[in-house]
């Protein structure tokens, strides 16, 4: 642990407050905060930066969240200060630059996802979820179809699946997935009926492997009044060769902090844009982006949107991100973004071959990897004891960040693994090599994974009495 | 190739090795029909293109002296706080899963739930929400946990317009009730309900939309007589001046939250920012978000984890106290610097000069002709100002003076049609402020 | 009190430590007589004041398109070249005088002196001289101890007159004569001395103070031919392109020379930039200036160290290759980073744009009715415009127009007066070039 | 060693060169240099930034260097695009702003210093130093005195001293201290006479004690006819106590990137004013900011200061070290400029008290510490054999920047400590505490020392080999 912030106090005598506020209206309490020079505070905050793995200083495949690179330019161009000082409440004709470019990123996302449209405000995956299955919710409504209170998601979603839908009020169902990695269609059979509001899934899936039924699913659902929601924190793997919209898929958020290369800031901020087919549009959350005629743009309200499911922040969402988005779609532009799965499969699809070659067990060894894949370390738990914990935080050593381990919760001791699209050839195979090293290691010294890892600044941390102690704020 | 590292040689060695001849190969699982035939994207552009085009579009955004609030505030952020949480350590990591390879933020985070505490009075503070807003909901929600039952929340009249929509639009998703508690169309502060009905929690804003300060004993002790929490709706740069949640009332209030954009987050027309919630600790396991803790490991060493995960949709899924996964982390890390850069003692001044400046203003444009205070409570940095004509009109003229003049309450659907909501902050210089009144003056006359 | 840490009670504490009572008494050594009595400084700015200030003043000064160079250039420099050379590591360092605690700052110059002498074609790079022209000086002074005797310099008379004058007032202090080298007013190039006399070397520009490419074969055989060193001046962008000083004639230049300011350096009116200087191995003992070398340590791990220090002021002093201590680190930073950015093929692609720019303006502007080319031969993105009216006046009235037009070849003393240098950047896009025409249209119809 | 980015290559077919130039000006040999995506580039220079030790990270005392905070909002300052765009040969009414800065800076500096006039101009101490010399040349010349060829030297001076004396065609005479740290006045006295153009001094000295009899010695060099040359390296002692101008010098530098606090950027770019009494105006190297009647600021040329001994670089000097420092005196302003010196002073005197207390000797004990001090661990070298060498190298090993040794070279194992006035109490306390762990290290396992540094990317380096092998860039 480095020093804490709170060894910087300096005992400066206090502020006088103003006359004017009643003196029971003041704090009581004196305010408590340590007052370090400026110096103190660079030498503390720079010192814990560099405590950290992060995508700017190691390789990060981290399964389903797509850490790729974060371009520089985009943090330059959202700071710039016409962005950066605008205030959310200026008239629309005195920001009409910053409404161009979320005008511009709704087109490109609805192009880019074969949606009618979009709405930017969500500020993350889960709120865009949220809003996402609330736009189901609002459209069966709308037809008076008031009976459809379950969601169907597959066991191997993403936490935030089933938590979204519970808080849009919907009772969950899990589907499981087969031995190839595909739905489970029986099941699904079973349980559609004029009760079901929808389904999520994400295509490719949590698994890695691309749903190749999609379509009859999608026929399935629709056939039972269902409506299809799409998680599209998946959508590096089909970026320009798939498209929700033409997989039959009705409504969707984007993790632009993950397909679309917005920095993920040690826990964000995102941002989950929706897009919607045109049946949905009436219930898009607010505010959006409108065009008049003559080409002014300004923000759409309810007035105009009368059937929205309403507003999740208080202003227009995270629009610093949804400007770094911009910028990274307009760096790469038509060609780029198809390149975009492209070189995600082919590292994905080359990791795996080089690790299964190595010894490693692919959790789905028949099916092409999509843009992330699963192993399995079971065989090693079974020989060695070793478990897909040990292995990653072997790796940590070796200034790799551990990928993805024991999700999806379906595959056991699994580690999912997303080298992404930027990543270089050269990177991939030190990976292959550590990672063979480590198998080696498994079967050899065991006890040098177990207690792993060793070089960084702690050792395997005691969550067990974290939870019980509680320590959560530095003792006044 | 913007950002592929491969090269044609290695393009080529990897599809060998995989055993496919071409790119398109590797997507051979896909149905052909569902191949994308066309994307109306624009050519990409260079790195220069783009910076000159983007430079272009920052720069049709007005540049203009801010006097609006209404839970976004122009604040001086000192350079260090940017330098800083942009370093690409801090802006490019995932949330910290992997504890050994995060303490930076980890401890960062650690950090920043202490210094919410302190402002706030209370034990527990979570890691961070989307916003205040949307913060105030997950507050609404985890009240309803902790109360148990099919109740409903008291939902103040004079709360900001834009956090009431976020409540209708997330709590109406599981059918809550929300019940307004009107204010006083004299003073502009809140009545004390006449009952408290099946509510669960009354949402108590420290500061309302009017600016004005709430009356936050009694309302504490009010909710508290009649067995609801009290859910303290807080901004963390007022509360370096404002009697802390923790101490409302006889017993303190139960959760705060607010937005924590004042705290060293850029306007960026709305976004991001971050919310706080903070908390006793009897409530922690009803707590939304992520939460950071102080522990060892195997040597003895402190270090810091992420806890109570068994609260969190990646375990609990779909019986998560929220569906929230990532939050606003960067947005706490440069909170927490810039809170560790003004000190206490900083935020303090700068807190006094906020409300100093608005002051001062208040009494040159209460001197303009035909300008007057329909409120005379003590407030917050804001206030409200009742022109003779109406307040879009006047700041829309304003515009044209660089000015962006304050709120029309019109706009929120409150007040009369000349209630225009004025703020200022340490950013507006004595001259701003004679600026605006010669200003307003103009135009009031020319209109 | 600004950046100084200390509270009350430490002063106090360590004023006892010390032993005294007053921060004064630590000046008792200092005659009284001597204290200060008075100094006009203003009164210190918060930091927010500052900030306000200064953006007032960068404000104030012109947003103008660059069609001016003769030395500093335009370009475009990606956001990650100073986003990582400000980082704090880098930013904030000394020289790298203990090499275990630096190894960061010595690759780096170990990385940039390999790319300048691939783009030199030189063996040796030292790790920067203050800028192009003192570099120059340096070089010169350089080939005088390599020479030996009490001996000359041959000047060329197209050489940019900034550094001509470095060279007057450098070598002028030890009484260094300059013997200039005309040049054809017809062709603009130099013509080859009729005699060396003294002379320990000649200079000679691979592109010109008129833009044009000089036969730099034929000025190294010729120097060589009377054994003269060949001290090639060289734009580190245009090397992408053009040939490098190593190959230019039979035996190649000895020394290579130039402003590094085109590889990612913000023009900032003028500086800070860098001069880079390279030159063959067997001359290394008598470069100017740093130098960092790869080696071991006890376990044969690979690192970096300064090396050959005693050549420097801090071991040899008074009889040092030169004077130079702090030389311009953070610029050789960014310089590789922005090298590294843009790669081979990048300064390739960019050292073409601006040129193929170049080509089409100087097609555009000479279709203006009245305007012409004085010279015909190669150049390089920098050309000569001869204009039917005085170019300073033109000039001052594009200014009007938000265009930096060039420079008037009258502020250096050279050409006519209607004779404008004109530069082009990958900056300048076509609506670019053709505004500077339709400008310099309607600006000639009414002056 | 991290990895070279010559690692990271990438082949990409070539260019087509421009064909309206003649093919053999163009290049002959193809240019062989990398080409690393641009995460590989973000990525290495990251890492190789965290191998560095820097003010932002660390502790460093390094004497006569002045390692204080750098203020990142100068940084932000100079960066302006309305700064950092401006072409040097834009007129001057479309760069007032720039000149604005520049023209308020002479004149703080020379009220700071008690100076009559200022250039800006000179790129870094060094170069200072040689127009300051070169001034006393022509003020000499001017008034036809021509014999005047020496120049006096304390023998402890800075290497640039003699060096830039050198270069300014002077002969160099050296003069010794006597053990109290102050100069040899007899020394003086003999070689004062009608061939010294004058006297080069630094005071505080880098000895780090105060010359007491300064007064006395501008006497004597002014009547035998010299002028006295202030190296203004060591200005952070007396900032608003004492002026070099009221001291008696002439002309003088100031290191920008010492006292006024702009970084050393790893060595440079740095800043070295120059600054004289009246008599000396006309010599100033040019381009200085002048005012016109009207309030019109302007480079001053040659036409304007006909005698000016010229110009050192190609435009106006390191203007945005020149920004950078503006900013920060503009901060601090007359009171925290009066401060600099008073808590420099503070945190030198405690030090020396405190590592006195720990056993280690002051070159100076009867001194008062200026701003720096000198300590000399001969004693554990005649005990132990350890040198100032290895305690420099085993702080290291403490995360905290050892301080300049061996200089100045007349005392022997020597270490010369400069806090600086932005130090806390608390980071000077660890530092004696670190220091008396050396201590008892040097004298119960002198190893440790010898060997150190121990947790450092590298040990100590072999310079010898380095200098042999002189492999000086990455072979192709
Ligand atoms: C598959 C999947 N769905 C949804 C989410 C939720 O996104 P967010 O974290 O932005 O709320 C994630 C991200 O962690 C994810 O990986
Ligand atoms: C005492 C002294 N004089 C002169 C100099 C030379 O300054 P610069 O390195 O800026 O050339 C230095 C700096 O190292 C110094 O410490």
């Amino acid at each position: 642990m480095s020093a804490s912030i709170f060894d910087h106090d300096h005992h400066f005598p206090g502020v006088e407050l103003p006359s004017d506020i009643p003196a029971e209206l003041l704090r009581k309490t004196p305010l408590n905060l340590p007052n370090p020079a400026e110096l103190e505070v660079l030498r503390h905050y720079t010192r814990l930066s560099q405590q950290n793995f992060s995508i700017d200083t190691q390789f990060y495949p981290l399964g389903s969240c797509t850490m790729k690179y974060n371009p520089r330019i985009a943090h330059t161009m959202a700071s710039l200060p016409g962005f950066a000082r605008l205030h959310p409440d200026t008239p629309a004709p005195a920001m009409q630059g910053l409404l161009q470019v979320l005008w511009e990123l709704q087109e490109w996302l609805a192009a880019a996802t074969g949606m009618a449209a979009v709405s930017l405000t969500p500020a993350a995956g889960a709120q865009g979820e949220l809003a996402g299955v609330a736009m189901i919710r609002a459209y069966h409504a709308a037809r008076g179809d008031h009976g459809r209170r379950k969601m169907l998601i597959p066991t191997a979603a993403h936490g935030t699946n089933p938590a979204s839908a519970q808080m849009a009020g919907f009772a969950v169902v899990e589907i499981p997935n087969l031995a190839d990695g595909d739905l489970d269609m029986a099941f699904l059979d079973q349980h559609l009926g004029p009760d079901v509001a929808g389904i999520m899934l994400t295509n490719p899936s949590t698994l890695g492997v691309f749903e190749r039924r999609i379509a009859d699913i999608a026929a399935r659902v629709h056939g039972a009044g269902g409506l299809l929601y799409y998680d599209g924190a998946n959508l590096n793997a089909i970026l320009g060769r798939v498209q929700p919209g033409q997989m039959g898929f009705d409504v969707m958020h984007l993790n632009l902090h993950k397909t679309f290369a917005t920095p993920h800031g040690g826990g964000g901020p995102g941002a989950g844009a929706v897009a919607v087919q045109e049946r949905l549009r009436p219930f898009l959350p607010l505010p959006t982006v409108g065009r008049e005629g003559g080409g002014a743009l300004r923000w759409v309200t309810e007035q105009e949107l009368p059937r929205s499911i309403g507003r999740f922040s208080a202003h227009g969402g995270n629009i610093g991100v949804l400007l770094r988005a911009h910028a990274y779609l307009r760096r790469l532009g038509r060609v780029g973004v198809s390149r975009v799965s492209a070189y995600a499969a082919l590292n994905a699809n080359y990791l795996l071959k080089e690790l299964q070659r190595v010894g490693y067990q692919a959790a789905f060894p028949e099916r092409r990897a999509s843009h992330e894949f699963i192993l399995s370390v079971s065989d090693l738990q079974k020989a060695t004891g070793i478990r897909a914990l040990d292995v990653a935080k072997r790796l940590l050593d070796f200034g790799i960040h551990a990928p993805t381990i024991y999700f999806p919760q379906l595959v056991p001791e699994c580690l999912l693994i997303e080298p992404t699209e930027t990543e270089s050839k050269a990177t991939l195979d030190r990976f292959v090599a550590v990672m063979a090293q480590i198998r080696q290691e498994a079967l050899e010294q065991p006890e040098l994974l177990r207690e792993a890892p060793h070089h960084l600044p702690v050792g395997r941390l005691d969550e067990a009495l974290a939870a019980r102690r509680l320590d959560v704020a530095a003792a006044q | 190739m913007p950002y592929i590292p491969h090269d044609g040689l290695e393009t080529a060695a990897m599809l060998a090795a995989v055993g496919v001849e071409r790119l398109d190969q590797l997507f051979d699982e896909i149905p052909p029909t569902l191949l994308v035939h066309d994307m109306v994207l624009p050519e990409g552009l260079s790195e220069m293109a783009l910076h000159r085009e983007l430079e272009g579009r920052a720069m049709s955004n007005a540049p203009l002296r801010c006097f609006a609030g209404g839970g976004a505030y122009a604040h001086h952020i000192p350079a260090i706080v940017w330098e800083i949480a942009g370093r690409g350590e801090f802006y490019s990591a995932y949330t910290p899963y992997q504890p050994e390879a995060s303490q930076g933020t980890l401890q960062v985070v650690y950090e920043y739930q202490s210094f919410i505490t302190r402002l706030t009075g209370l034990e527990v503070s979570n890691a961070s929400l989307y916003d205040g807003a949307s913060g105030l909901a997950e507050a609404c929600l985890m009240a309803l946990r902790i109360q148990g039952g099919d109740k409903s929340i008291l939902v103040p009249e004079n709360l900001l317009p834009g956090w009431r929509r976020v409540l209708d639009s997330v709590l109406g998703l599981q059918n809550i009730r929300l019940v307004s508690v009107p204010y006083d169309r004299a003073t502009g502060t809140l009545i004390l309900p006449a009952e408290a009905g099946d509510a669960a929690a009354l949402i108590i804003p420290q500061s309302s939309a009017l600016g004005l300060l709430e009356p936050v004993d009694a309302l504490t002790d009010w909710a508290h007589g009649h067995d609801l929490l009290a859910i303290a709706v807080v901004n963390p740069l007022a509360l370096a001046l404002l009697k802390a949640p923790g101490d409302w009332g006889t017993q303190g209030a139960d959760i705060a939250v607010g937005e924590g954009q004042p705290l060293g987050i850029p306007l960026t027309g709305g976004g991001p920012y971050f919310g706080f919630l903070a908390c006793r600790k009897a409530h922690v396991r009803q707590l939304p978000g992520r939460l950071v803790a102080k522990t060892v490991d195997g040597q003895g060493r402190e270090g810091f984890c992420l806890t109570l995960q068994a609260r969190e949709q990646h375990i609990r899924r779909g019986k998560a106290t929220s569906n929230i996964c990532t939050n606003q982390g960067l947005m706490v890390t440069a909170a927490t610097i810039h809170m560790a850069t003004l000190g206490g003692r900083g935020l303090q001044q700068t807190a006094v000069l906020c409300h100093e400046r608005a002051a001062l203003l208040r009494e040159l444009l209460t001197a303009v002709p035909g300008v007057s205070l329909p409120y005379g409570g003590p407030f917050f940095h804001e206030f409200v100002l009742r022109l003779p004509q109406a307040a879009v009109a006047v700041r829309d003229a304003l515009l044209g003076h660089g000015l962006l003049a304050g709120l029309p309450l019109a706009d929120w659907g409150m007040g009369e049609a000349g209630d225009l909501l004025v703020c200022t902050t340490e950013l507006l210089e004595e001259a701003d402020l004679l600026a605006y009144r010669d200003a307003l003056t103009s135009v009031l006359e020319t209109l």
